[in-house]
């Protein structure tokens, strides 16, 4: 598998705008590799440095030191074959429902029907037709994140960086958009890099799970290899022994981690 | 019971109507007794017709208003001087909005200009007059330039602010979704700014007609402006604050159409939370 | 007499409405311009020092001013002539608070007190000067304070808040009318203006550039027909006649006040606008003294005026 | 148990803004009571009008019918006796991490050193000393939840209302957050509204879990009573027999009605 | 490696200043290269010195400048204006404020009010001067009303807007946290609306100089406008071009704290996001 996503030896230092001597150094000498058609999983404790990493790997931020590579090509700017699902909200408020789940057709050009068309199948895919119409901020915290995925999707990226994505959604609705997502990628082998906090979510959908250390300076602490057989249907595999064996693994390498992260921001 | 949802909402528009011509009326009285010699003692002037002298006499100033209207000599120097503020709105809120756009996004042009239109919007313009008449000629380009000055700066001012309030998460997010520039600006820029554009243009629209105002004051053919100047020449206040009645009642015209638009523009924001009592 | 070579001539006033112009006023109403073949626009300004400001720039070609401007432009390099006159005295009056008057006697008393003119550097100003000075007094004795032509002077003064007034009609009039004032010195009849000045002193003109002048004398030719046309008329008619003629918006607010006025007045309105020597001289003698720009030596006295046209039109127009 | 807080027959319309005679009805004829010292979790499918239950409980929105009781009085205006942690994010953005969880506090006339005393102290209890400086955009998601938490729990209010409080927090630190507020809540029987798409964080927290319908129109399904012994230790008792059947059998109801919903929504 | 960072930014610090310096090296050039009557055939006016007649030439206006500060005549009117133009921002900002806010969160007086709002900013300030000068003497009063006149409407259509952007999930949030209307005012309107304030100032600061000068313009014994009424009087353009640039270095050294205020009150604002390069 050719790399298709490289972040190699990365690390951010956030600046204090008042004393700009004293920076905080998020992650530190962190390499994630993902291959092509490769579905990354990135779980950690909270504050350690998930999102940065993907804002790094988007193009956003710039690392303080370390270098990244898209598709052979060091990146500069932009990362314009990845999609981006933020993990605060980022809908445009002054659009509607359809209006911003077709924003990236319209900004490539595709003509305003076929757009609108494409935007009414992809509202019905995350189980929001209907109300095309409605304003962001006329919508429930679950409706706006499954908005955001459709926004994402409908412009079919060769690399998607997916920020706790399911978070909000209700155990069933969430199983459903998983089996949405896994569809899509296995039909042409996105690379993904996927964010959670729930471990199951992690091993059922990847290829991979990559396990961060607690912050300040977090960095990989593990990266495990999840074969389970494909396809899967993430209700099912969650009940095979495989699966529960490997959950157990990460499981206690991360519960440690997470105590001493704690104990250690409790000290400061 | 939508009906009775509905008469509420009616009754109480009816009533804020009628407080606010009750207001208009109030005034209206206060001005009369005020200024009416006979009416009663001189209050704060010593002599009782001095009040009159300054503020005109409501009654005379609504015959002269007729008057105007009735013999048509108004609307000569009504249509030059709202096509004077007009020109000056749309000139001036264009100009500021690109202006603003422009320097707000390019950080090196702003900090190098920076202090210049800081500098342009402290000079007194009423001073300059003299070389506007030289540069647009004594028509209704010295008025136009005069009151883009005014317009010009608020809207700009605060185009300038809101691009940088834009939020950074919506910003990125378009940016992911492949916006080029141009295409931010139209769908990010823009509408995130819109907020502040229109706050700005309540204040333009009241000031594109003192531009046009002042300008035929400062000096003109024609024009509200010049109707005035020639009043005052002769103290003669029923007619300086007739016109200034006339321009006012278009001011508000002006902006009833800048809030008509600023409501059809911002659907989209939450306004507090609003659910149906049934 | 030649071509009209300018038909669309733009005259530029400060002040349309006040009496100092009426021979300006009267001239376009009665359709003398239009008589002489001209298309005269009448722009007006807030004060005449912006009117002039308009011909200089080049965006009007006439201004409708006061005379000593052209004394005052000539260190500046603008060479302006005045070819035909509307008004042989100032029309400048100073009066005092009523109730300062008790006090007053003769110019020196004036020293300390706080005099509104209608604005620093105006022609107000410069009557005031000069007044004081023959008092005995320097500018830098009494406190001089803007308050402009219109309703602010006459609130200034009834508020006590300047004790003396130098100013034009009708803030003059009004004050007076009103007993606000006591007149002091009066350069709105010819004697009061001998006695402050000590001569006849020219007052507004129709004055353009040099240059403009000598390209088309035919159209200046027009316009000095038309005002002396205009002043021959305001010495030949009634009091009822002006009031019929000037436009009615001047007459809105005080129809006395304007009569009153124009008794007062009419006697400084030029009967032929001619300008006299001696008027020339006077000015000459004044300005420098008020704005030390102005050599009395350096200004070519001859280039500020010229009576070739009125000349003309006096033949013209018995 | 006297009741605490009772919405009853509480239906909320929204009014579409360019067309008002078209509304749409979120929850309709929902009645809710919580007992003195009573924890009640709320579960759902998203969109069905949680968010909306908790805003009237707060006194935020007034229902478009329905009456709500706070302690036995009719609600009128804001709810004094609740403390409410939103679903999305409510710090404000011009404090620092401390100041926000203070916030109450000042509010409260506290004098100043005792508030900042106690807001450390909180801050510490969440996991984030050493951030008090912090503003919340230099925050991870996670500990943006985490100030909200502290500041809504600093005041010791009589009601929580609790929307989706540990959503974006890793699992561990989850398990720590939820037995503190357990520990909080049993000191002095405070009474709880949590909303939560964790079926096992509701199990394990509640006195009792209800289960709301798929909107529009959402109304409760189903009201369960969790007899599990007090004192829990959330991560422990997920592994006992009796959970796990009381699990399975909301998860049922719940399934049905989450397809239900969806189905419905695409049908839209 | 701080060093070279720090070397960095202050390079790119050193090279804005030198546009700048060069920008304004370049306008003076322009301008007295324009207003000299012997360096250049003249381009626009048809005479050589007329350019001078209006815009003065850059070496007299200085030399204008330095005899001022050199005999000290200036300090008594610059004192006097700069005393009108931070009392007009003062009292125009605070009123702006306070009114902006109360009209914001009483919709009833702001449904009432509103329409005599936008009249009474529709209204030409300088013809009304008179009315000034009246109520408020010839003295610096009436000038610091000219100029509140100008900073008020500004300030106050800002705040307006500003406190009507709030979020409405931190207000609901702050009353939720028990914040009394007071509270919820002081900690979450205000602070909500500050960038809004803030773009206003930068705007109200030009005018209220604007304000001043034109209030001595139009009656004044004393102040900078009162220099530059009396040198227009005498058509002394050197003078009147030195009146404005000395006042417009006023201007920018107060913008100057208005800016600084805006920093240091502003910290929270997330600008773009900021990770430093070692
Ligand atoms: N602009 C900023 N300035 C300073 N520090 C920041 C900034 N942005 C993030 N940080 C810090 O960087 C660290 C990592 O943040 P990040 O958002 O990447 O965490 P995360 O792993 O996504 O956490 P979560 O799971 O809670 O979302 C945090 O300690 C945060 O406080
Ligand atoms: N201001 C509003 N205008 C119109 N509809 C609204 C408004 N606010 C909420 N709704 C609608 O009400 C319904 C319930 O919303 P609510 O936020 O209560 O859902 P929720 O149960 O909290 O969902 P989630 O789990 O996704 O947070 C949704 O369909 C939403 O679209
Ligand atoms: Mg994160
Ligand atoms: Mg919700």
């Amino acid at each position: 598998m050719a790399p298709v996503l490289a972040l190699e030896r990365v690390s951010c230092t956030f600046l204090s705008r008042e004393d700009p001597s004293e920076g905080y150094t998020a992650v530190r000498d962190t390499t994630l590799v993902v291959g092509e058609g490769e579905f990354v999983s990135v779980v950690g404790p909270t504050g350690c440095g998930k999102t940065t990493l993907l804002n790094v790997a988007a193009g956003l931020l710039k690392p303080s030191a370390g270098t990244v590579t898209v598709l052979g090509r060091s990146l500069d700017g932009i990362n314009t074959h990845a999609g981006y699902m933020f993990q605060t909200e980022a809908l445009m408020p002054w659009r509607n429902t359809v209006q911003n789940v077709v924003a990236g057709l319209e900004f490539r050009g595709v003509a305003r029907e076929e757009a609108l068309e494409r935007g009414d199948a992809w509202l019905k895919r995350v189980g929001l037709s209907g109300f095309g119409k409605r304003y962001p901020h006329q919508l429930s915290g679950g409706m706006r994140k499954r908005v955001a995925l459709a926004q994402m999707l409908i412009l079919d990226p060769r690399i998607l960086l997916m920020d706790e994505p399911f978070s909000a959604l209700d155990v069933q609705t969430r199983q459903l958009m998983e089996n949405e997502l896994l569809e899509l990628w296995s039909a042409d082998r996105k690379s993904v890099v996927f964010i959670t906090h729930d471990l199951e979510e992690a091993i059922s959908l990847s290829d991979r799970v990559v396990v961060l250390s607690a912050g300040p300076a977090s960095h990989p602490i593990g990266d495990y290899t999840i074969d389970l057989p494909r396809p899967r249907d993430v209700a099912e595999i969650r009940l095979t022994p495989h699966f529960i064996e490997i959950h157990t693994k990460i499981w206690r390498a991360m519960k440690e981690e997470v105590l001493k992260g704690y104990a250690q921001q409790q000290r400061q | 019971m939508p009906n009775s949802k509905g008469n509420r909402a009616r009754n109480g528009r009816l009533r804020l109507r009628a407080f606010q011509v009750l207001l208009l009326a109030l005034l209206l009285v206060i001005w009369h007794v005020l200024t009416s010699p006979t009416l009663l003692p001189p209050i704060y002037f010593a002599e009782a017709n001095q009040a009159a002298f300054f503020f005109g006499e409501p009654v005379e100033v609504f015959a002269r208003l007729w008057r105007w209207f009735a013999s048509g000599e108004i609307y000569e120097h009504l249509w030059v001087t709202l096509v004077e503020t007009l020109l000056a709105f749309l000139i001036g809120t264009v100009s500021g909005v690109v202006i603003g756009l422009w320097l707000a996004l390019s950080p090196t042009a702003s900090a190098v200009l920076d202090p210049y239109i800081k500098a342009v919007n402290a000079m007194p313009r009423v001073i300059l007059a003299p070389i506007f008449f030289v540069w647009f000629g004594l028509g209704i380009a010295s008025k136009v330039a005069l009151g883009v000055t005014l317009v010009f700066f608020i809207v700009f001012f605060n185009v300038y602010q809101g691009v940088r309030e834009v939020s950074p998460v919506v910003l990125a997010n378009a940016r992911m979704l492949g916006a080029s520039p141009r295409q931010l600006l139209r769908h990010v820029y823009v509408p995130s700014a819109m907020s502040w554009v229109f706050a700005s243009l309540h204040n333009s629209v009241g000031l594109a007609f003192v531009g046009a105002v002042v300008g035929e004051y400062l000096g003109s053919a024609k024009g509200v402006g010049y109707l005035i100047h020639q009043a005052e020449g002769f103290f003669d206040m029923n007619t300086v604050v007739a016109g200034i009645l006339l321009l006012t009642a278009f001011a508000l015209l002006l902006d009833w159409a800048v809030g008509l638009a600023e409501r059809r523009l911002m659907v989209w924001q939450p306004r507090s939370i609003e659910t149906e009592r049934t | 007499q030649g071509a009209i070579e300018k038909k669309e001539v733009h005259v530029a006033v400060g002040g349309k409405a006040s009496l100092y112009y009426l021979p300006l006023t009267i001239a376009e109403q009665l359709g003398y311009f239009k008589d002489e073949g001209l298309s005269v626009t009448i722009s007006d300004f807030s004060g005449g020092s912006q009117a002039l400001r308009a011909v200089v720039g080049g965006s009007a070609d006439v201004v409708s001013g006061a005379y000593e401007h052209t004394l005052n432009m000539q260190p500046k390099g603008q060479y302006l002539q005045c070819f035909v006159q509307q008004g042989r005295a100032p029309q400048i009056a100073i009066g005092i608070a009523t109730a300062k008057a008790k006090d007053y006697k003769s110019p020196k008393d004036l020293k300390g007190l706080k005099v509104g003119v209608s604005a620093p550097g105006s022609s107000t100003h410069m009557i005031l000067n000069h007044f004081i000075s023959t008092g005995g007094l320097k500018p830098s004795d009494i406190s001089v304070i803007g308050v402009g032509l219109g309703a602010t002077a006459i609130t200034a003064l009834k508020s006590g808040q300047i004790d003396a007034v130098s100013n034009t009609d009708p803030v003059m009039t009004k004050l007076e009318q009103d007993g606000d004032v006591k007149i002091i010195a009066d350069t709105r009849t010819l004697r009061g203006t001998e006695q402050v000045l000590g001569g006849p002193m020219p007052a507004g003109c129709l004055y353009a550039p040099v240059d403009f002048i000598r390209k088309n004398p035919g159209t200046v030719q027009g316009l000095t027909n038309a005002i002396v046309r205009a002043d021959k008329w305001i010495h030949s008619a009634s009091p009822q006649d002006v009031l019929r003629t000037v436009p009615e918006s001047y007459l809105l607010s005080d129809k006395a006040l304007y009569l009153f006025s124009f008794n007062k007045v009419k006697e400084a309105i030029s009967p032929d606008g001619v300008i006299s020597d001696a008027g020339a001289r006077t000015a000459l003698k004044v300005i420098p003294t008020f704005n030390p720009e102005v050599k009395a030596k350096e200004i070519k006295l001859e280039l500020t005026y010229t009576n070739e046209f009125v000349k003309k039109a006096n033949a013209k127009y018995k």
